[in-house]
């Protein structure tokens, strides 16, 4: 079988590092080599499209081009906002010669395409698709769970694809193969604040308070999501939140990664669930016994 | 020399181009009416064959014109939208797109085979339409016999 | 052999000034064929026509050019000359030499030869021309009318009211359309009922209109004055005959729970049913879908409740043939379906509702008997907003076009909210207000400043519930150029006007065009917007674009008047310039079946004595086709030909010109 | 197995279960290829396939002498089978069983609907020969005195014995427009100006239909290069209408249908 491509981007190595810890254990159980693009750089998330738009392509455009050379055909990148940016490149310079040829020009390398760039969600249903819906032994049975797109698993055209922007649905089947339930809420798509997390923190924790206000209301257990970025506004944010007073908030925030880690039982340590602000151990307890 | 091009110039101030025009009756006919009724000035170089859409004309209408000794044809109709018959128009327009591409791969190229939309409002176009064809035509001179269109005895 | 006469007209000076009229006459008289040929100042005159047909009868004339103005002026004058002198009008061309020659040019010389060469056109034509006769065919004095709405009814009561019957054919078990689901209507605030129940009884008891009610169009064959329309009449279970419309019957059934499509699923009803208490007629239905005894087998408890036996389980679905010389369709909308949009609650909030509900809502006769009270919990709400432009001005995710009747109809809801609720808060999120239309813009300001309804210019981009059961609406107000947060507690959806489902089928059947969106297509977006590219079916109301009453009545009448102008003589007599197929070379490759713009090439099986297949060729149905000739130039072997602009025509003007 | 035995054996099987009365195929003729008509199962071994075999046998489908034979077969590469598809378009057809062939494979016995199956997954993007585009290319770069002068030489050896349109599948018509005489459009000496109206119009009533299979040039024994007009506007049927005939037996004709934005920058 042809590994799968694997771009860690910088949250891989940091404040993201379960993610990418829960991708490798789910894809060690179902049997899938991932491989990591040699000498990959900088997606140019957040940043590089303030800066110059030809920065923004050239970045992913090299990544691309490393890993077309290195006989890659697909590439898993965990990270949502790594996600945007490479299919975005993708999509942008399959409509315009123009601007492949200016790359070409930009970086020495020769990039043909297309690549098929995979998000984190596209990645489990793919692995549940495959068989490993048949290995999730301890199912989450009872666990309330609100699923989170915010924007980048959720918005851009020919990005996301198969999916409504304004009410979207792909983590729902995961989900429920956990045996866990989706909560009806309101705030799947809300921002989060992104990347002003350090720069403009108040904004960051008005945001976030409003979503994990609405999970609570909705009655949800915890949350799911798939973005790195998401994942340490909500969860590292709570202490911020209660440190002034609001809250307190107390909710778990999960990779669905993890969550299917979980369901598939895999342990804790293994899928990064120790790595947390927010103390996620304790679904473990929620979760139905092992059958013997 | 220099009698030679006052010669080649006086034959083609001297030639007069003969141009066929197709139309349709509803839209270009009555635009040409109304050029007419404005008292608009064009050249006499254009004879107008009626017919009641463009989605008649067939391109061995055009082929027997330049036959027969047209140096250009014009084929106008309704603008799009505009067609008496809602859709002949536009299945004129597809042959068209085709038939000049057979036409000017055989050497009579878009100095020869005109193609307009003009409405019944629009005397003044069409009058202008015609000076300018008339005006390029001239400059473009005969159709040469030699033309694999062109019949020759 | 061609006897030609030809007539060049000076039209005064108007000609004569730069064409040499005598010399175009001489030059004329040496043409082959020609045996006659004048000059003469006015020829359209007395004089000049006379000079015509004295020409006609003496010279024993086979045809004549008359080179004076345009044909678009006075080619009927001519012909009808020629008629009158007993040669076929349609032997008889014009010769364009005023507005083509003589006024557009200025040197005497080549305007007069450009008028020599424009008569040898003409002379070379009219040879080749043959005598035409109008084509005669006889109307079937009936109008069917498919849909009895406002639109339907007005069509069907002003045809009747001109002498001429009609069949009105209606989908549901009543007549009245969306019309009689509202409460109040634009700018007068009349009641809708109070204006439309009249007209709905009147329809039903005139003697010109045959009501089909619970009855749909299945099949249609023919063309204009003589379409044979099928028509099911659906199975109702209930002998209308026997049936009093006591109401015994739908008291005593115990299916109560099928949500009314009359109240906008916000009312409950039975499964023999009459949609409303003013239905016409009022007698009742039995949804087969939701009877018990019909899905079963086992209640009856309708049966047995009725004292007259009317109520019949083994009815079934007739098929009833019609004929009728022309159609009205008036099918008229639907709102378009919000459960597109998820960030206003992808149709899951039952306090967000749409323009009908509230108008159910609204009415006296609704299932809140007028009062406005809410879906979810039956609380008045204090604070209601809506939201226009939803789906329409959308391409990405609803329609492109404006629904037109939002604004207006949405003024209308803010100003009976407040009405009925005086210390509540209407708002109204807005794109823009498009109010063109008698009375209307001083309705809209009516609203805002006498009813104290709130205007936000701006979208909501999203609505969510909280717990508590609030309903936030976050949108922008570009007018202020800040974030607007409602806390609401219903929100009305102004939802895109759609075509009514099925719309297209019923199309496909009369050979009617329909745009992308499922509108039906006028013949000429201007001067024939109430016919359709199939002759004598007309349209009426919103199945054509969004319209509201007024708009959707005009048109109906105006559909009646063309119906009427049609039925106003025995035959219809149609210009003899249509296509005709050589079928003997026909090979049936069907482009121009595929080509034509009115559906009038047809398949035609030849069979031979015993009914055996021969083979299948196309054939031209003279009563629908138009004479565009399309057909003709798509025909790649050259069997099609069109009467007045045959191919040897054409190519004799073509050839003269050498 | 190679191709020319398994399609020995599918037309054997297809005449002994009477699926097929005849299967039109190709057999050699020294180092060419010529059509082969067998009806016997035992006569199947003549039947032969090469890169050699050119000609659309999808022409003697209509024949009339060949219909009345009952079931046909034919050995069908993707040219044929586009032809096919074509005539099924224009109801010519409604049914067809072919021995489908490829450059690179032999797809076995297929109908109608697979032929036109296998087109659209394998066979889509069939492009001209190189020789071919270059050569029109070259035209293209002519400036029209050039080019008109070029087709006076090319239609001057014309003698009109209309071998190109006997070899079309698609020149059906019972009665061809050349044929028509009243009135006559297209003079039927071979002389200049009625050799060009001919070949024009052959190519232009082509339009849309052509599927560039060749057999007309390769039937022209003057050696007109016909492909260069039928490739001409092939291409533009694929840039200005996106259409490529001979893929869907459901599809419109390209001439008798059109849309609302068809290009128009070339009317004033």
């Amino acid at each position: 079988m042809t590994p799968l491509g694997y771009y860690p981007g910088c949250s891989d190595h940091g404040s993201g590092r379960e993610l990418g810890m829960s991708v490798h254990a789910l894809a060690r159980l179902a049997g899938v080599e991932l491989k990591e693009i040699e000498d990959w750089n900088c997606c140019g998330a957040t940043a590089a499209h303030n800066l110059s738009h030809d920065l923004a392509v050239a970045l992913p455009y090299r990544v691309l081009a490393l890993a077309e050379a290195q006989g890659l055909a697909e590439i898993l990148t965990p990270c949502a906002a790594c996600f945007s940016r490479l299919k975005g490149t993708v999509v942008r310079l399959a409509r315009s010669a123009d601007l492949a040829a200016r790359m070409r020009q930009v970086t020495g390398l020769e990039y043909r395409g297309p690549l098929r760039i995979i998000n984190v969600v596209e990645f489990v249903n793919r692995l549940l698709a495959g068989g490993l819906k048949d290995k999730l032994a301890a199912p989450l049975a009872g666990l309330k769970v609100a699923t989170y797109y915010g924007c980048l698993l959720s918005r851009g055209e020919n990005i996301i694809e198969g999916d409504d922007a304004e009410n979207p649905a792909s983590m729902t089947p995961a989900v429920k193969a956990a045996g866990a339930q989706v909560v009806p809420w309101n705030f799947a798509t809300e921002c989060c604040g992104g990347g002003f997390s350090m720069s403009f923190t108040d904004a960051v924790v008005d945001l976030s308070e409003q979503i994990l206000a609405d999970a609570r209301a909705a009655g949800a257990d915890c949350i799911v999501t798939g973005c790195p970025m998401c994942h340490s506004n909500l969860d590292m944010r709570q202490l911020t939140i209660n440190s002034r007073g609001r809250g307190p908030y107390d909710v778990p925030v999960l990779y669905l990664t993890e969550l299917v880690g979980l369901a598939a039982g895999l342990g804790p340590k293994e899928l990064g669930l120790d790595c947390h602000f927010v103390d996620a151990m304790r679904l473990l307890s929620r979760a139905e016994p092992r059958p013997a | 020399m220099a009698q030679t091009e006052t010669k080649t110039a006086e034959a083609a101030a001297a030639f007069q181009p003969r141009i066929v025009a197709f139309v349709c009756n509803w839209c270009t006919y009555a635009g040409a009416d109304l050029a007419g009724t404005s008292r608009l000035r064009y050249p006499p170089n254009v004879r107008i064959i009626k017919l009641p859409c463009t989605g008649r004309i067939d391109p061995l209408f055009i082929l027997k014109a330049f036959e027969g000794g047209a140096d250009a044809v014009l084929v106008s109709g309704c603008h799009p939208g505009d067609c008496h018959y809602t859709s002949g128009n536009y299945h004129a327009r597809r042959r068209w797109a085709l038939f000049r591409r057979l036409l000017d791969l055989t050497g009579i190229d878009e100095r020869r085979l005109f193609f307009s939309w003009v409405s019944a409002a629009e005397g003044q176009k069409f009058a202008d339409l015609v000076a300018d064809i008339t005006e390029k035509v001239r400059a473009a001179g005969p159709l040469e016999p030699a033309n694999p269109a062109r019949r020759r005895l | 052999m061609a006897r030609i006469g030809v007539f060049i007209c000076h039209c005064g000076e108007n000609i004569a000034r730069t064409v040499d009229c005598a010399a175009v006459a001489a030059a004329a008289a040496k043409m082959p064929g020609v045996v006659h040929s004048a000059d003469y100042k006015y020829m359209c005159s007395d004089p000049g026509q006379q000079m015509i047909r004295q020409a006609i009868a003496e010279k024993k004339l086979t045809g004549a050019v008359v080179g004076a103005c345009s044909p678009r002026m006075h080619e009927p004058t001519f012909r009808r000359a020629a008629a009158e002198a007993g040669l076929n009008p349609y032997l008889l061309e014009m010769a364009n030499l005023r507005e083509h020659c003589s006024w557009v040019h200025e040197d005497r010389a080549a305007a007069t030869a450009k008028a020599i060469d424009l008569v040898r056109v003409m002379v070379e034509k009219v040879k080749r021309n043959r005598s035409l006769y109008p084509i005669r065919v006889p109307i079937e004095p009936t109008a069917l009318v498919v849909g009895g709405g406002i639109a339907g009814i007005q069509a069907a009561l002003d045809i009747a009211g001109g002498g001429k019957k009609v069949i009105l054919v209606e989908r549901g078990p009543s007549i009245g359309g969306h019309m009689a689901r509202l409460s109040e209507t634009f700018p007068t605030l009349d009641c809708s009922q109070c204006i439309l129940t009249p007209r709905m009884v009147e329809a039903a008891s005139h003697p010109n209109i045959t009501l089909m009610t619970y009855s749909e169009v299945e099949a249609v064959e023919g063309f204009v004055g003589n379409f044979q329309v099928t028509i099911r009449r659906k199975a109702k279970y209930v002998d209308w005959s026997k049936c009093t419309g006591c109401g015994d019957c739908w008291a005593k059934c115990p299916a109560r729970k099928i949500p009314s499509e009359f109240d906008a699923r916000l009312g409950a009803r039975t499964a023999i049913y009459r949609p409303f208490p003013q239905a016409v007629p009022n007698k009742p239905v039995i949804d087969r879908e939701h009877c018990i005894m019909l899905t079963k087998g086992k209640c009856g408890a309708c049966a047995k409740a009725c004292q007259r036996g009317a109520v019949n389980f083994k009815d079934q679905d007739e098929l009833v043939k019609v004929k009728v010389g022309a159609v009205v369709l008036a099918t008229g909308f639907d709102l378009w379906d919000h459960s597109a949009y998820g960030e206003y609650g992808a149709g899951k909030f039952a306090d967000v509702i749409d323009g009908f509900q509230f108008e159910r809502l609204a009415s006296a006769s609704g299932p809140t008997g007028g009062e406005i009270r809410r879906p979810s919990d039956g609380q008045v709400p204090r604070t209601v907003v809506f939201i226009q432009c939803c789906g329409s001005r959308d391409e990405k995710v609803g329609k492109a076009y404006c629904s037109k009747i939002c604004c207006m109809y949405t003024a209308k809801h803010g100003m009976l909210y407040k009405h009925k609720v005086h210390d509540g808060r209407a708002i109204v999120f807005y794109m823009d207000i498009r109010a063109a239309g008698k009375g209307y813009e001083e309705f809209i300001r009516r609203a805002v400043e006498a009813d104290g309804v709130e205007y936000v210019r701006g979208r909501v981009s999203r609505i969510y519930r909280r717990t508590d059961g609030k309903l936030i609406v976050r949108g922008a107000d570009t007018l202020a150029g800040r974030a607007v947060t409602v806390e609401a507690d219903m929100v009305v959806l102004a939802d895109a006007v759609v075509p009514r489902s099925g719309g297209e089928k019923l199309a496909q059947l009369f050979g009617v065009g329909y745009d992308t969106d499922g509108f039906y297509s006028e013949a000429h977006p201007k001067l024939r917007p109430v016919e359709t590219a199939a002759a004598g079916v007309f349209l009426a109301g919103a199945c054509q674009s969004p319209k509201d009453i007024p708009d959707s009545v005009a048109q109906a009448s105006a559909a009646a008047a063309k119906v009427l102008g049609l039925f106003a003589r025995p035959e219809l007599e149609r210009e003899p310039v249509v296509a005709r197929v050589n079928e003997n070379t026909c090979v049936h490759c069907r482009a121009c079946i595929q080509a034509c713009p009115y559906g009038a090439v047809e398949d035609h099986e030849i069979r031979d004595r015993k009914g055996h297949l021969v083979r299948t060729v196309a054939r031209v149905n003279e009563g629908l086709c138009q004479g565009c000739g399309t057909c003709v130039a798509i025909c790649r072997s050259g069997c099609i030909d069109l009467e007045g602009f045959t191919d040897e025509q054409v190519f004799s003007e073509i050839a003269t010109l050498e | 197995m190679s191709t020319s035995e398994a399609i020995r054996a599918d037309a054997a099987r297809l005449l002994a279960e009477g699926r097929a009365k005849l299967v039109i195929g190709y057999r050699a003729r020294g180092p060419h290829r010529a059509p082969a008509f067998v009806s016997d199962p035992a006569g199947v071994d003549v039947l032969i396939y090469d890169n050699l075999c050119k000609q659309n046998l999808a022409v003697y489908l209509r024949k009339p002498e060949v219909r009345s034979r009952g079931p046909v077969a034919v050995v069908a590469p993707p040219a044929v089978m586009r032809s096919l598809v074509v005539l099924a378009a224009e109801s010519q057809l409604t049914e067809a069983t072919v021995l489908a062939v490829g450059p690179d494979a032999y797809h076995g016995v297929l109908d109608l609907a697979g032929a036109a199956a296998l087109l659209k997954e394998k066979y889509a993007d069939l492009a001209p020969s190189p020789e071919l585009l270059e050569a029109l290319a070259k035209l293209d770069a002519m400036s029209p005195q050039e080019r008109a002068r070029f087709w006076t030489d090319q239609f001057a050896k014309c003698t009109r014995c209309y071998a190109c349109r006997a070899a079309c599948p698609l020149c059906y018509c019972a009665r061809c427009i050349v044929e028509k005489n009243v009135p006559q459009w297209i003079s039927t000496a071979a002389a200049q100006h009625g050799n060009f109206a001919w070949q024009i119009i052959r190519a232009f009533h082509q339009a849309g239909r052509c599927t560039l299979c060749g057999a007309c040039e390769a039937a022209c024994p003057q050696g007109i290069p016909l492909m260069l007009l039928n490739l001409a506007l092939s291409e533009e049927v694929a840039k200005q209408f996106g259409e490529k005939p001979g893929y869907d037996p459901a599809a419109k004709p390209v001439i008798g249908s059109w849309k609302p934005d068809d290009d128009q920058g070339f009317v004033r």
